[in-house]
């Protein structure tokens, strides 16, 4: 029953439904028509749903988010797509002062049903700007939503519930596993189970475990659930959360992990300071005070650009570093 | 002139009326009614001929924060168009969807994409509706105009760009803001059609609009309008033109007073006294009715803080939204309100 | 000896003086010309310096920076204003994916001695956009600084730092305290003393204290001052912590302060969630958990749109919102 | 040509050099050597006849992602150059300030504005150097661009706009992505000067740029030149044209290949064998450097992921490259180089 799919093929295969589903459903944006996207995620659509429902734009990611607007207004649900994560600066007056405003400024008579599809994060020895991660300015932003999938079926289900929710949505596409295939459902039940079992902002613990919360998303999803299966052979019972929304947060997912952990790990791909991790961390110790038998560590990105290749490997966190961040809860003592 | 009478009869009404607020709201302003105020004095007849021109069954307008009498040549509803200036509500309280007039917008050309959006909606949409942006001499130098104008080009959108060339931004006179010195020059480098006017004259104005509307409407695609205009008033209620132009420049353009001269040409095909007092007696009504809702308006319920950030709400905000409304430290004015409101 | 003189007049005076000392010292942006800029800030520099020193721009952020940048690779020292917090938006990409790089991407051969002066945060009643806390996206951003006075000798010292510095900084003016008058040294005097005391990133104890830290900065520092002599009048003894530099972050001077009070409330303007409270919070709970006696509190502004007049005093964190955080922190107990 | 027959020469060995890189990194990104490469084959006399132009003593060159000939015009380090490419560092290891060459830009439009603010300095200086910003079609739609031309003409500004109209923008098609058919058209609406050139003719661009130079150097201002060309490769070593275009559309540019009209031209005036035999030797000298320099290359220092993000650094920064660099889980390699590097 379960075949397995790439999370490219997931997308793929979601935004066609939808496509075909809601005819006031469009996919935009630079080569997403003709070519089917830099990553092909958009592969064949122009085709089956015409130039009308699926097209190029000129190379302008304000005009792009700003002709959303105009689109959702006029009763549109735009499913824009902006080529690379660092191409999203051009689009950032129109994504926050327009976009994630006008729901607000109107009072609610012209809701944002716009969901932007930004291939994000690193990973992939790619040239300057296209492996950055903007996740903590979005998440910072009144009016915007966040989802990040970690794995096709996510991929697949949370594309559906952004694009069905009233609200703009940043999807974030961790590019590198847009080719790591993993089961997935047949579509129809995939959605169903997860639209019963997990609403907006609700996270999942891929791995459940007893002595340390490690908290991710895209990417650094898989990378913790190989730290945990080594943390096992040494006997250290890693939980591992895969977040997939970060905004809205699952405060309430995430407080009860570490409750029952008592210490924890947050990692992500962003630069440490002011990242997503500050603020996971203040919540959980907000909220797990009393439990906490450890500060809760942060395993990030270095406050440093995002380098070229070869150094790539030395910014993202690696197994190691979050290894030792684990290593250090769990051999905190209070002083 | 090729517009009829009555057009013009009814053209010149809006004017007045617009004036007539306009100046109100200074005084307003002054009286601590409202917190302040751009004024549009001189710029009456580019925002009324254009604005009167519009079908409210199928276009759509996209003001800035000046366009005060776009609204009320669109009957938007006038206290909700003036519960922005009075620190009610940031965008107005009117119905934008029904008003076919878009939330009122501060981030200078940050609506005229939305525009172009709209003008793609359209399109796509096989209407003849027909979406106009309004946008300043200032908002021309803005990325985002050059990039509405260059899509709107590409699939001959029928969109309208209607810059309102009013020789200032705050401080900037146009000469030093705008590099060729027309706005509408840009246009052929886009392959749009466009016109340069008289925005002073309401007539043009409308004619041009109507001209720019037709095209549209045809599938001609976008028309960039620039209206040659003057903001006889300061920048807003808290500036102080006297420290960038002469009083001289100023006086110059008194002289092209657009509703000076639509009253002459008015007096002159025959409207007598009876028409212009009964002008005044309506717009001195509007006002009234205007004054006394913003007079009267109270503050939004605090509730409002956090109902309309998202259709569907976060958690999170819904907890933020609960613990301050259930504080000790509100008024119980204020706690009462958000508990009813 | 010691004058009183607004912070709007040091900061003129500040600009003065730079412009004097250093023919390489640029001054431009909207407005800033003829008219002196919408806060009269530049008043008078044009008209001493001449045009070429300072002068007005057309209306285009993106612009404003990127020129900025190419007129740093000529050697000059820019200090472009954007008029308002909410307008920095439109120069995101440059400010970002441009100027913050600009060092790192030529290897050091191009540094970027660009100040940004930005009149920020809210509390003076104005338009859409015109009350906006910034300062969590730039301290993000790996490459820019960020700096923030909360009274006129700071302002001046701080951007005589900021402009002498060879990074990019963003220099974010309180708007809401630019008419309020304070003690001011001459200006040699604060200079030197400044110079000598204060290096760059180093915070300041306005208030000494021994029961909780209040952590904030810009115009919540003299709110902070308020809530401290209220507490006063109960015996609760608050340390007010300037932090005038939000990048780099005072560790030290952060860990030292919670490290005695063990109790601490961050505060600022921006929205809760993502904020600059939150990097905060994590790093004292990093650094001071053993001495901790309750979580970090954040009081901030609300998770919504900066609000119309009317609802203004209700987003940013008010006397009694902060009070009602300083007595939790005193009343918590481990349950 | 009113170009001297030693400078038709000299352009001819540097887009012979050009190509035969070009084509080599082609080659290298197969046999794994470098990541990805964005070839130019097609667009030799655009970039050389431009590049060749400029006066390295005053003048400044801003390049995308795609200029190689123009740093091989400029004679910059062309190891360093294509350590981009190799991935050993965004932007190059050239020095930007010696070669008058800033570093690589991958964002589209992004180095444009500061070509103008360049420009503006050199303005300031009282110099006579130029700044030239190198844009593609697809970058003609940024608003940076838009604002830059804005700048320049309100300001005069000695910077020359050359955009390299090379037919598409990845799969986009210059038609549906420059409304109005012309980036050149556009200068008119700023007040700049123009000229649409046959880009494939390096006489024809080095003789644009020139006056174009002149034009800036002697006060008047800045220029659009737009050179028409066309990207005969795909658009990076990872894309596949076969998507969007037709092999016919390839094979008719290739008809009009700068490098084969250049030579004929050469040959007419007498150029013989031993001349394009040297031309060939000289650029296959050249290839074998940059290839092993490249085989050679060796990644950076790991400390180099702290050393550049500021010149005054952070102390959070030193903090975390000590703990990094210190880390038992660093290999020794990496430690020692760390500490001696
Ligand atoms: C993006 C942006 N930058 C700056 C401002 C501040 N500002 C408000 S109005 C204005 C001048 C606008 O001039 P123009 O477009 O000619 O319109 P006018 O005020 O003359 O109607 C400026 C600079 C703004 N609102 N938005
Ligand atoms: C701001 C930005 N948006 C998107 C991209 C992704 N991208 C890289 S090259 C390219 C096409 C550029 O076309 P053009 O300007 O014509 O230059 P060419 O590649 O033809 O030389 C795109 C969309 C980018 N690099 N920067
Ligand atoms: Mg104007
Ligand atoms: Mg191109």
């Amino acid at each position: 029953m379960a075949e397995t799919l790439s999370m490219q093929a997931a997308i793929n295969t979601a935004l066609d439904e939808i496509l075909t589903a809601d005819d006031r459903a469009l996919v935009f944006g630079e080569d997403v028509g003709t070519l089917g996207g830099v990553f092909r995620v958009t592969d064949g659509l122009a085709a089956k749903h015409g130039s009308d429902r699926v097209f190029d734009t000129p190379l302008a990611e304000s005009a792009i988010i700003g002709m959303s607007i105009g689109l959702a207004i006029h009763g549109f649900r735009p499913i824009p797509e902006i080529q690379f994560d660092g191409f999203a600066y051009p689009a950032m007056n129109q994504l926050i002062t327009q976009l994630a405003r006008m729901t607000y400024r109107s009072r609610g008579a012209l809701p944002m049903p716009v969901t932007l599809r930004l291939p994000s994060f690193g990973g992939i020895r790619a040239p300057e700007h296209h492996g950055e991660s903007l996740e903590a300015i979005f998440a910072h932003v009144p009016g915007l939503k966040v989802a990040v999938p970690s794995n096709p079926s996510d991929a697949y289900s949370l594309l559906k519930q952004c694009v069905a929710d009233p609200d703009p949505v940043i999807f974030m596409e961790p590019k590198s596993r847009y080719w790591h295939k993993a089961e997935f459902g047949q579509p129809a039940e995939a959605a169903a189970r997860i639209e019963a079992e997990l609403p907006i902002g609700v996270s999942r613990v891929v791995r459940p475990g007893r002595h340390v919360t490690l908290v991710a998303w895209g990417a650094m999803v898989a990378r913790c659930i190989q730290v945990a299966e080594l943390a096992a052979e040494d006997g250290v019972d890693v939980e591992v959360l895969d977040l997939r929304w970060l905004k809205p947060l699952d405060v309430a997912g995430i407080s009860a992990s570490v409750g029952h952990t008592r210490r924890a790990v947050v990692v992500h791909e962003a630069p440490l300071s002011a990242g997503l991790g500050a603020e996971i961390s203040a919540l959980i110790t907000e909220n797990c005070f009393d439990s906490l038998r450890a500060p809760v560590q942060r395993v990030a990105g270095f406050d440093v650009a995002y380098p070229a290749g070869p150094l790539e490997d030395h910014y993202i966190p690696s197994v190691d570093r979050i290894l030792a961040a684990v290593q250090r809860t769990l051999e905190y003592r209070r002083g | 002139m090729k517009t009829d009478d009555d057009t013009a009869r009814r053209l010149y009404r809006l004017m007045v009326t617009t004036r007539a607020l306009d100046a109100e709201a200074t005084v307003m302003q002054r009286q601590g009614i409202i917190p302040g105020y751009a004024p549009l004095k001189g710029q009456e007849a580019a925002q009324i001929g254009s604005g009167a021109a519009l079908d409210l069954a199928r276009d759509f307008a996209f003001p800035t924060y000046r366009e005060m009498g776009v609204a009320v040549a669109m009957g938007v509803d006038l206290i909700g168009y003036f519960a922005s200036h009075h620190g009610s509500w940031h965008g107005g309280l009117y119905d934008p969807l029904a008003s076919r007039f878009a939330p009122i917008n501060a981030v200078v050309a940050g609506s005229v994409l939305h525009a172009m959006g709209w003008a793609k909606g359209e399109k796509l949409s096989h209407g003849t509706g027909v979406s106009l942006a309004y946008f300043g001499d200032g908002a021309s130098s803005q990325g985002d105009v050059h990039e509405a104008m260059n899509f709107a080009g590409v699939d001959d959108l029928p969109v309208i760009f209607f810059c309102q060339n009013n020789g200032w931004a705050i401080s900037l006179p146009t000469e030093r803001q705008v590099a060729g010195g027309s706005v509408a020059a840009r246009a052929a480098g886009y392959g749009l059609a466009a016109e340069v006017i008289d925005g002073n004259d309401v007539v043009e104005v409308f004619e041009a609009t109507n001209r720019a509307l037709q095209r549209a409407r045809s599938g001609g695609g976008a028309t960039v309008i620039e209206a040659m205009t003057y903001r006889v008033g300061p920048h807003s209620t808290s500036d102080d033109p006297g420290r960038y132009r002469s009083i001289g420049e100023e006086q110059s353009w008194a002289l092209l007073d657009p509703i000076d001269r639509l009253a002459q040409q008015l007096r002159a095909a025959g409207a007598d006294d009876a028409f212009f007092e009964s002008a005044r007696t309506d717009a001195r009504e509007t006002v009234e009715t205007v004054r006394t809702g913003l007079v009267d308006m109270t503050d939004r319920p605090l509730t409002e803080l956090f109902d309309f950030v998202f259709t569907n709400p976060t958690p999170r905000l819904l907890e933020q939204r609960d613990a301050y409304l259930s504080n000790a430290y509100l008024s119980n004015e204020y706690a009462s309100e958000a508990t009813h409101g």
